[in-house]
């Protein structure tokens, strides 16, 4: 393992700087029992990259449940308002006009346009809370610099321990990650531009 | 006055005029006017035509995108050198005037804006008509923009390539033309042929003339005086004998084939009112005085629609009927003189004639006996009118209700006379005065004649059939171009024709030539002036007289006549019976071009025929027997469409027609009459019409009238014999195998039992006032004002009660205040008024600028009309699979009823169709994107969308966009500039004329204002106005079509002011909404009809057929007697 | 979801869904042959990464020009004006309206298999999701062109929007037509914004197996740096979820407020409660049928056998055959309300429906509608996929004239007799109509060359590798 | 594998964002004030065929604008002055002016010798009168739209002065579009008329307005005495489609 680490240092050619550790695993029940080990071990600052959203993964890292219903609701509450006021604005308020002698302004007939702009809100404040909360766009990140971070996405689990981690440490770390059955251990840098 | 060159053809009517006051001025337009017929350019060569106005539109194009550099287009106004008096740009100016006609001078009002006549009206100086107008002069003032009149005058040069020859027209000056034919007569003899027209003035020119040795020949092809001479001649009398009615005072009156009431009898309009004047039921006490109209015909006629009983009988039985008649009045008056009774019944043969009917309906006549006539029609033999006169003179109503109006004679000159004068060179000369006698009496022989002589000259307003064979055309000033002096047809008075704009083209009027003949240098005013100071009494001043339009005379009405037995005894039996093999022709004049003179006048051409609802063409209407005859004898005919299920089911009554995806497919036969006479035309299954009679009308078929008019229907004119009578015996009829569509807008005849046309007998309308709320869905449905279901007109009007609706309704008030509007407008239609004389269809769209679409456009459902006249029939035969030969006929006006909670405006996404606060239901054109659902949602299908840009594309080429001719300009001097013109893509509809709304409200508030700022000196704060003088008086507004009315079936009027006459109406028990119980809460409702049966009548029956068929669907529980008619 | 499904992460799940039980689910395997996770990967991308197929030129290439004839239609159009169309008075909605529903329904059947199969926890809507969502996408598009150009002065038909303007005047929201705006402009975006961030994982995939540079950009941007962390997937996982369950609300209404353009109109036939839902099962149904007619080929062309299996096309089946009666027991009881309301207009309309002068088009839709799901009862047919394919072909085809009937019948014979008339379509407007199937292939056949046809991770998620606690069923 | 984008493309969309705000802020504000009448129209000032000066006519010598708009009162349509109403004055004042000869050739036309009376060679048409010259070709400047009914009777009899729509026409040397007369325009008006109301005698007095106290503010004494003369005189001005649009 040893050698690995250095024949990678060797490869890289600029002046990086080291961002994290990471282990693979082949399946969802490896990643599953290490994630328990991991967060028994007290680490802070580490992520799982799994190709499927894998159940229960949340519980074993500690993680708590996602805030995107917040940004939901509001879009929602705002975009009931807008409906309301839009109507009352337009046909109440500014031009009130007798048509079919149906009344200027009533929560009934124009429901309709408030439910669906409710929707139409409540769905962008969905979308944009998760980019929010998931911080995306990012287009650049170190874990691309990662040679095979492509098979996350097709069938590898892997863990990733972050040098800010306050556990972690050069030497212990890897070996404790191999511990877990963690595979193809490997330090992750990326280039300083 | 304001002129404004603007190029933009936008959608307004005011770009429109304004562009063309200019366009007038200009070179551009002069040139177009005098190049229309270049030299060498032929007469009908539309490709080149066309070619050319593509190239003028080009050039007005340019003529306005000249300095488009800046941020719009460039309008120039153009104000007068020297402005006239009395000239205030932007108000209209009204003058009386007339309109000649073979039925005598009609008196008119014509509008004017800025000179250009726009709408006409009737004279209300004429009281007898009450300011109401026929279908005719409305639709008068477009031939005045007929693209295709003649510009001009021309000379006819026959060009031969080969053996091929083309005719061309030369342009010359109408004046020159003119001195050079008042040389014709001193070279060798000159014959006038003129139409019949009862002006005075042209009469004194021809008599100069007459006595100078120059031959008048008078003819019409539909002639109205061969009655009066007929009777003349067979009472020996000196004079001819002129029948005018005085309806008003009538209260029986028996019809025998007249349709005095329609377009095929003169005066239809004062007979309509006066008539009709009788049969206004208000309350049940008028119901007992309400009068009865028992009519007689072969055909079905508007007369026999308002007919409260009718017996379908052949034109050519009708002398027989009435000899039966005649005798069964002198037998209840016990008259001694018997051999004449047993004469009159051998007359009357042993026909097949319901003889109860007779004798209960002369019952009926003695029963009042001073105020009962009878009425013969027009296009009968001399015998029936002489047997009409015999029986009115036995009633005693001469004098009274029918009256004899002795005339002068007309010039007995024929087209014999001139044939043999030409052929012995007696006449070297003839000049057509107006008319168009080639096409109307093609048996004379006249065009011969013209080949024959050296000197021809044809005055005509278009380069038609006669003008093809004269040498000379002149072209012919309208009658709004033009002065005359003339006679209203019952000679009450002398109303004169007065030029509304000068020529637009090199034209001159028939006056003018005759003058001109005359070797008279004074022009037509001077004439007119002199004719009128010649005249006896006249106290008042000319310009007054010019200002009223009416000068009265006295009518001196014949009295004293002989006994008529002697004659009546010379009258020989003719029974002749006729079967499928042997039938009947009737010609008639066709509603949409009378004899043809109105065959390129799109109004009327599109205007629906009352009964048939066919446009663009004339049919040769068959009854339902002789149909299914010809069904049986030629299988594959069609012309009876195969019965579905839904009316095998009796779901719903059978079509009158095949209609092929809506477009009627109708086969085409021949007619032969004799051995040397036969038309050829479409067949139209007509309800109600005598077995074996067949209607053919006169005035299509025109092969050289115009762009629209060309090669429309088929032409009748060739069984047609000068001076003879109307009635042809002796037909067969042979399919020709070929189909032809024809454009019927109403495709469906029955009202399918639904409560829409309210009809009641006089009897029940006494027991029951208000028949009319116990029929239709709301009679037993929750009231739609809920609780305020009693409250008065004037609080519904102002604040719409929520009734029963989930919603509260705004009140009809100013913007976000508490102030209600001034009006509340609303409309009550009489049905039992209107005889569906179809007037108030073309006022309409003369006010309106309502385009014409053209026969393919028709075809597709796509006419334009805001107010349509829906025709029902309804028959005591109920057979699903059958179409009923005896059948009751309902009128109904359908306008946007203007609903106050109104379904069109729900669904309108862009708020271009909403309420204002005097309950209209506006409708801004310009707001429109055009979805077409307050189209789909209106209940009674009022709206109309601008499929096309109808005002600005030619109707033929429509399909071709952008890429297609533009109208030409002139068509649209005649555009209302008070109103909008559509664009394509807009929605439109009835305004209640709004345009005339907003003008009597500006006129009276600035009255208001002036007055009293004159009477109290304050402009200020100290001026106070109250609410009630700032209100439009009742009957100060009156929409176009209400003003047409003869009737005064429709009334407009404030309904939030319980005195005016549309509340009163409104609060009578006969009011009802159409479909009321939708909660549409319509402004526009209609007074239920009221028929007058007799009980004792044979075809007497309780209730009206529609209200018969109402009940027996409304509740098939008890289908019992009381609704069954006794036989 | 699959999370849903996962007895452990009952925390994770919003309350309502305890309360819906889940479909019977029986245990056929959703992947055949149980293949790998890479297999799967390899599969669905290779169907992006692979040459362009000739077939695929030429579909291309056919559906472009069936395209341009909608183009040369509504140039035409907009040019001449809507008399190029057959539409008159009393018949002032054509085929244009017709269209319209008929495209929107067919969307309707992408958002529900992927938004109410999905709260319904049916796993087997993975494999299918993707493809419908972009029909959705697709026939949304097509619909929205009808009533656009429909109108008169198409010019003006931002006018609809409530823009302020120098005229100071503003729409009128009484109108369906203004809440049709609203729904099918709402139903669009949501619906991409659906199809959209569903897709990111995959995107990120196809990002990181690029090979040439363009597609590492394309894919690059449009995957958004996806990193496939467990906490994009959390946030991920959620934000689906919220969507799927404000998409099935939207796709009830867009349909529900499609009916209000007939139902509150005041015409007999089309003033009538029951619109609503009859025409959101019918839109279902449609859908259904047009996610079989397309579906079925590609999986014969792509061998998607494994993952669209049998079970895929049973259920899809059954629902045709549940919409399908639904729809037909909408039909009759029409007729009875018609009949028990006692009101003879509305009699009339039905029985004209019928028996009337399109009475042939009425017909067609119950022989359609009606009675061939009806033979999705037995399983012969339901295994017999050809078949199916007919049958699915035979729905649009009732589905496109149920919506001729209601919008004609009535209108071509409303209240007054007299204005009763008659409608027939112009070459324009079949030619215009035949164009949308163009302009919809073009748009589907760019997705299939683009776009993962399904959604790996969620495939992937029903296969027994995905389970923690190493697939012990 | 490596990164695909360099680092700082992280802080694109937020910079993307900001960038997509502001353009769209801009447009907006573009069009509303360009493409709308407030601009499109106001300030068109074209040059006239004859440099008439409506400051010297109306504002020094205190022209009345009825003695040439006589129309304005009684029809809908204010029209412009007929050559004869120029030459009542300008036969007499600058009669040989050579700005005007446009106008002179307008009045007399056939009239040569500008006599007034037939002289033979003059008849060139032929029609026994004296023709008209060909009219001078006054360029348009205020238009509403075609499908705008306007009525100039019943603003200027209801107590609407000239200025309310024209401006300060007495202080133009040259006439130019001084307002937008827009639909919003009117709206505006029409929805609170006591703005414009003054006694019917002050219309054509373009100078005027209404006497406040020095310490009050000259608007709100406008809107008392509007208000009242609004309720006084029962004006309430139409605000539905049918008060303009027919």
């Amino acid at each position: 393992m040893a050698e690995n680490i250095n024949n990678l240092a060797m490869t890289t050619k600029t002046m990086d700087i080291k961002y994290g550790i990471s282990a693979t695993f082949s399946s969802a029940k490896d990643i599953f029992d290490a994630a328990g080990k991991i967060r028994e071990e007290g680490y802070k600052k580490w992520e799982c990259y799994t190709p499927i959203p894998v159940h229960g993964l949340d519980d074993q890292m500690g993680v708590g449940r996602s805030k995107v219903p917040c940004f939901t609701l509001l879009g929602g509450v705002t975009g009931f308002l807008t409906g309301m006021l839009l109507v009352w604005f337009m046909n109440a308020y500014d031009y009130p006009l007798i048509v079919g002698g149906k009344p200027y302004f009533s929560p009934i007939y124009p429901f309709p346009v408030f439910y669906e702009l409710t929707i139409l809100f409540a769905a962008f404040g969905t979308l944009f809370g998760m980019f929010f909360l998931n911080r995306l766009p990012q287009h650049n990140h170190a874990v691309f610099e990662h040679p095979n971070f492509g098979k996350t996405g097709d069938d590898k689990f892997m863990v990733v321990v972050e040098i800010e981690d306050p556990k972690f440490d050069d030497e212990d770390t890897p070996v404790f990650l191999k511990s877990l059955g963690g595979k193809s251990i490997t330090t992750i840098k990326e280039s300083i531009v | 006055m304001i002129k404004e060159n603007d190029s933009l053809p936008l959608l307004s009517g005011k770009q429109y005029w304004k562009s063309l006051d200019e366009l007038a001025e200009t070179p551009e337009f002069r040139s177009w006017v005098d190049k229309e017929f270049p030299e060498g350019a032929e007469l009908l060569d539309n490709v080149q035509r066309r070619g050319f106005l593509k190239t003028m539109a080009a050039s007005f194009g340019l003529a306005g995108l000249g300095m488009s550099g800046c941020r719009r287009p460039e309008h120039t106004i153009l104000p007068y050198g020297k402005s006239p008096e009395e000239l205030i740009p932007g108000i209209p100016s009204f003058y009386a005037t007339s309109r000649p006609t073979p039925f005598g001078f009609l008196p008119l009002i014509a509008e004017s804006h800025q000179g250009r006549p726009t709408k006409i009206e009737g004279n209300p100086s004429f009281t007898i008509a009450g300011g109401s107008t026929d279908i005719y002069s409305q639709a008068s003032v477009l031939d005045l923009y007929d693209p295709d009149r003649s510009r001009g005058s021309f000379s006819r040069e026959i060009l031969r390539k080969g053996d091929e020859s083309s005719v061309r027209w030369k342009k010359l000056s109408s004046a020159k033309l003119a001195s050079e034919i008042s040389n014709w007569s001193d070279s060798g003899g000159l014959a006038i042929i003129t139409d019949s027209a009862d002006s005075l003035l042209r009469n004194e020119l021809i008599e100069n003339l007459v006595s100078t040795g120059v031959k008048h020949l008078e003819y019409e092809a539909i002639d109205p005086h061969l009655p009066e001479k007929t009777l003349a001649s067979s009472l020996g009398v000196a004079e001819n004998l002129r029948l005018i009615p005085q309806l008003h005072k009538a209260k029986k009156v028996l019809s025998l084939d007249c349709d005095f009431l329609g377009n095929r009898e003169p005066n239809s309009t004062v007979n309509s009112r006066q008539f009709m004047s009788g049969r206004k039921v208000l309350s049940a006490s008028d119901a007992s005085k309400m009068n009865r109209l028992y009519a007689v015909e072969s055909d079905l006629t508007l007369t026999g629609g308002v007919a409260d009983h009718r017996l379908r009988l052949p034109s050519s039985r009708m002398e027989a009927f009435a000899a039966l008649f005649y005798a069964e009045i002198l037998k209840l008056q016990k008259s001694k003189d018997s051999n004449l009774i047993s004469h009159l019944l051998k007359i009357g043969g042993d026909s097949e004639f319901d003889r109860k009917w007779i004798s209960e309906c002369a019952k009926d006549l003695l029963s009042k006996s001073q105020n009962s006539v009878v009425l013969p029609g027009l296009h009968q033999n001399k015998n029936l009118h002489l047997l009409a006169f015999a029986i009115n003179q036995s009633l005693g109503s001469i004098g009274t209700c029918v009256t004899y109006l002795p005339v002068s004679k007309r010039s007995s000159y024929s087209f014999e006379d001139l044939a043999i004068d030409v052929k012995e060179k007696r006449i070297s000369s003839i000049l057509v005065l107006g008319g168009n006698p080639v096409y109307n009496c093609p048996n004379s022989g006249l065009q011969d004649l013209l080949s024959k002589v050296e000197n021809s000259a044809h005055l005509g307003q278009s380069i038609d059939e006669t003008s093809l064979h004269c040498k000379l055309h002149i072209g012919q000033s309208h009658f709004l171009e033009s002065w005359d002096l003339g006679y209203s047809w019952d000679q009450s008075c002398i109303t004169p024709v007065q030029p509304l704009i000068a020529p637009l083209y090199d034209t001159i009027s028939d006056i003018e030539l005759l003058a001109a003949v005359n070797k008279n240098t004074s022009s037509s005013h001077d004439l007119v002036v002199a004719a009128y100071n010649n005249l006896s009494n006249t106290d008042v001043a000319f310009d007054d007289f010019l200002r009223i339009g009416i000068h009265k005379i006295k009518q001196s009405f014949k009295t004293v006549f002989p006994d008529t037995s002697p004659f009546l005894q010379k009258l020989k039996p003719a029974n002749l019976q006729l079967d499928e093999s042997s039938l009947e022709v009737l010609l008639t004049p066709d509603f949409h071009t009378w004899d043809g003179r109105f065959s390129n006048n799109g109004w009327m051409l599109e205007c629906p025929d009352p009964i048939s609802k066919l446009t663009w063409d004339n049919a040769l209407l068959v009854s339902p027997v002789f149909a299914k005859h010809l069904e049986s004898k030629y299988p594959g005919l069609g012309l009876l469409p195969k019965p579905t299920m839904l009316n095998k089911s009796g779901q719903i009554a059978p079509d009158a027609a095949v209609f092929d995806d809506g477009k009627q497919k109708a086969p085409i036969v021949t007619i032969q009459v004799g051995s040397d006479h036969s038309i050829t035309g479409p067949v139209y299954v007509q309800p109600g019409l005598a077995d074996f009679t067949i209607v053919a009308s006169l005035g299509f078929g025109r092969k050289h009238t115009g762009r629209i008019g060309n090669d429309l229907g088929y032409n009748a004119s060739s069984l047609t014999h000068f001076g003879q009578s109307r009635i042809l015996t002796n037909a067969s009829c042979v399919p020709t195998g070929e189909f032809k569509t024809l454009a019927n807008v109403q495709e469906h005849w029955s009202m399918e039992g639904r409560a829409i046309v309210r009809e009641a007998n006089a009897a029940e309308y006494q027991s029951d006032t208000s028949f009319a709320h116990h029929m239709g869905a709301e009679s037993h449905s929750p009231p739609i004002y809920g609780k305020d279901l009693d409250k008065d007109l004037v609080f519904k009007s102002q604040t719409t009660p929520r009734g029963n609706s989930s919603y509260e309704h705004p009140d009809h008030n100013h913007e976000k205040s508490e102030e209600h509007g001034l009006h509340q407008w609303g409309m009550s239609i009489d049905l039992n008024q209107c005889t569906g004389c179809s007037a108030c269809v073309v006022a309409c769209q003369s006010e309106n600028n309502i385009p014409v679409v053209g026969k393919d456009q028709v075809l597709r459902g796509r006419e334009m009309h805001w107010i349509r006249l829906d025709r029902y029939f309804s028959s005591t035969q109920r057979d699903g699979a059958e179409l009923p030969s005896d059948v009751q006929v309902s009128f109904q006006g359908v306008a946007c009823m203007h609903c106050e909670t109104a379904p069109c405006e729900t669904v309108c996404p862009v708020n271009a169709t909403v309420h204002d606060e005097e309950g209209l239901n506006a409708m801004a054109y310009n707001r429109c994107v055009g979805t077409r659902y307050c189209a789909n949602n209106c209940p009674y299908k009022v709206r109309r969308f601008n499929f096309f840009d109808w005002n600005k594309r030619k109707t033929d080429e429509l399909y071709e966009g952008p890429l297609g001719d533009e109208n030409e300009p002139v068509t649209a001097m005649g555009k209302n500039p008070d109103v909008t013109v559509r664009m394509r893509g807009v929605m439109e509809k009835c305004t209640y004329c709004t345009q005339r709304i907003q003008e009597s409200k500006i006129r009276t508030k600035i009255k208001a204002q002036r007055q009293k700022t004159l009477k109290t000196g304050n402009d200020g704060k100290d001026l106070i106005l109250e609410r009630d003088e700032l209100k439009v008086a009742d009957g100060g507004i009156k929409t176009a079509c209400q003003q047409v009315c003869p009737t005064d079936a429709i009334v407009f009027g404030d309904i939030s002011d319980p005195t005016s006459e549309v509340s009163k109406l409104k609060s009578n028990p006969r009011d009802y909404s159409v479909l009321g119980y939708l909660n549409t809460r319509p402004r526009t409702t209609f007074l239920a009809k009221v028929r007058n049966p007799n009980p004792r009548m044979p075809d007497h029956a309780v209730s009206p057929h529609s209200a018969r068929e109402y009940h027996d669907k409304a509740h098939p529980s008890h289908h019992d007697e009381e609704h069954s008619s006794p036989h | 979801m699959a999370t849903l499904s996962n007895p452990e992460s009952t925390e994770d799940r919003p309350a309502i869904l305890d309360k819906v039980n889940p479909a019977p689910w029986h245990e056929a395997p959703l992947v055949l042959n149980n293949r790998s996770f890479n297999w799967v990967t390899e599969k669905i991308c290779g169907i992006v990464e692979s040459k362009t197929p000739t077939w695929w030129w030429w579909c291309f290439i056919t559906a472009m020009i069936i395209a341009s004839f909608t183009g040369i239609g509504l140039v035409y159009l907009v040019s001449t004006g809507v008399g190029v169309w057959g539409n008159n008075n009393p018949v002032n909605w054509g085929w244009a309206i017709v269209n319209f529903v008929f495209w929107i329904g067919i969307g309707h059947a992408g958002t529900l298999i992927s938004a109410i199969l999905c709260l319904l926890k049916q796993k087997w809507r993975t494999s299918i999701n993707r493809g419908s969502e972009a029909m959705t996408v697709f026939a949304v598009m097509c619909a929205g062109i009808f009533p656009l150009f429909h109108v008169g002065r198409v010019w003006f038909a931002w006018w609809l929007f409530p823009l302020p303007n120098a005229n100071a005047i503003w729409p009128n929201f009484r109108s369906p037509l203004e809440w049709d705006v609203f729904a099918v402009s709402t139903y669009f975006t949501v619906s991409i914004l659906f199809w959209y961030m569903g897709m990111i994982p995959d995107l990120a995939v196809l990002r990181d197996r690029a090979k040439e540079t363009w597609r590492k950009y394309f894919y690059g941007f449009l995957a958004m740096g996806w990193r496939n962390a467990n906490n994009h997937w959390r946030n991920f996982e959620m934000a689906y979820l919220l969507l799927a369950g404000l998409s099935t609300p939207l796709v009830l209404s867009v349909h529900t407020i499609v009916s209000f353009d007939f139902a509150v109109a005041n015409l007999p036939g089309w003033h009538t409660t029951i619109f609503p839902p009859y025409f959101v099962a019918g839109a279902i149904f449609s859908g259904f049928g047009m996610v079989l007619t397309l579906l079925l080929p590609l999986r014969a062309v792509f061998g998607l056998h494994d993952l669209i299996t049998q079970t895929h096309i049973d259920n899809m089946c059954k629902i045709t055959l549940a919409t399908g009666s639904i729809v037909g027991y909408a039909y009759s009881m029409e007729f009875f309300i018609a009949w028990y309301g006692a009101n003879s207009y509305e009699g009339f309309a039905f029985i004209n429906r019928a028996f009337g002068n399109y009475w042939w088009s009425y017909w067609i839709m119950v022989s359609c509608n009606v009675i061939c799901p009806q033979l999705f009862w037995f399983k012969k047919i339901r295994e017999n996929t050809p078949l199916v394919w007919i049958i699915s072909i035979f729905v649009n085809v009732g589905m496109w004239f149920e919506r001729f009937v209601i919008a004609n019948t009535t209108l071509s014979r409303d209240f007054l007799p007299s204005s009763w008339g008659y409608y027939s379509p112009t070459v324009v407007d079949i030619f215009t109509f035949f164009g949308t199937f163009g302009f919809f292939s073009v748009l589907f056949l760019l997705f299939l060359r683009f776009l993962p046809l399904m959604p790996l991770a969620e495939v992937k998620s029903v296969m027994p590798q995905a389970d923690p606690h190493g697939g012990k069923h | 594998m490596r990164n695909l984008f360099p680092r700082w493309s992280n802080t694109i969309p937020l910079k993307f964002i900001i960038a997509l705000g502001l353009l769209g802020g801009a447009v907006v504000a573009a069009i509303t004030y360009y493409a709308t009448p407030k601009y499109t129209r106001v300030g068109y000032q074209p040059t006239q065929p004859v440099p008439y000066d409506h400051s010297f006519h109306a504002g020094q010598l205190g022209l009345d604008c009825r003695y040439c708009h006589h129309g304005v009162e009684k029809s809908s349509h204010a029209n412009i002055p007929s050559a004869n109403v120029c030459m009542s004055c300008h036969k007499n004042v600058k009669a040989d002016s050579p700005l005007l000869e446009v106008v002179r050739q307008s009045y007399f036309g056939e009239d040569s010798n500008r006599d007034g009376k037939l002289s033979e060679d003059e008849d060139l048409n032929g029609d026994g009168l004296l023709t008209e010259g060909p009219a001078v070709p006054w360029v348009r400047i205020h238009k509403a739209p075609d499908y705008v009914y306007f009525n100039h009777a019943i603003h200027v009899n209801r107590g609407v002065s000239c200025v309310e729509c024209h401006g300060r026409i007495d202080e133009m040397e040259e006439v130019y579009h001084a307002k937008h007369l827009s639909m919003s325009f009117c709206l505006e008006c029409h929805r609170n008329p006591e703005k414009a109301l003054r006694p019917t005698s002050e219309v054509t007095n373009l100078a005027w307005s209404v006497k406040a106290d020095p310490d009050e503010d000259p608007d709100l004494a406008q809107i008392h005495a509007g208000l009242e003369l609004k309720n006084n005189w029962g004006v309430n001005p139409p605000l539905s489609c049918t008060g303009c649009h027919r």
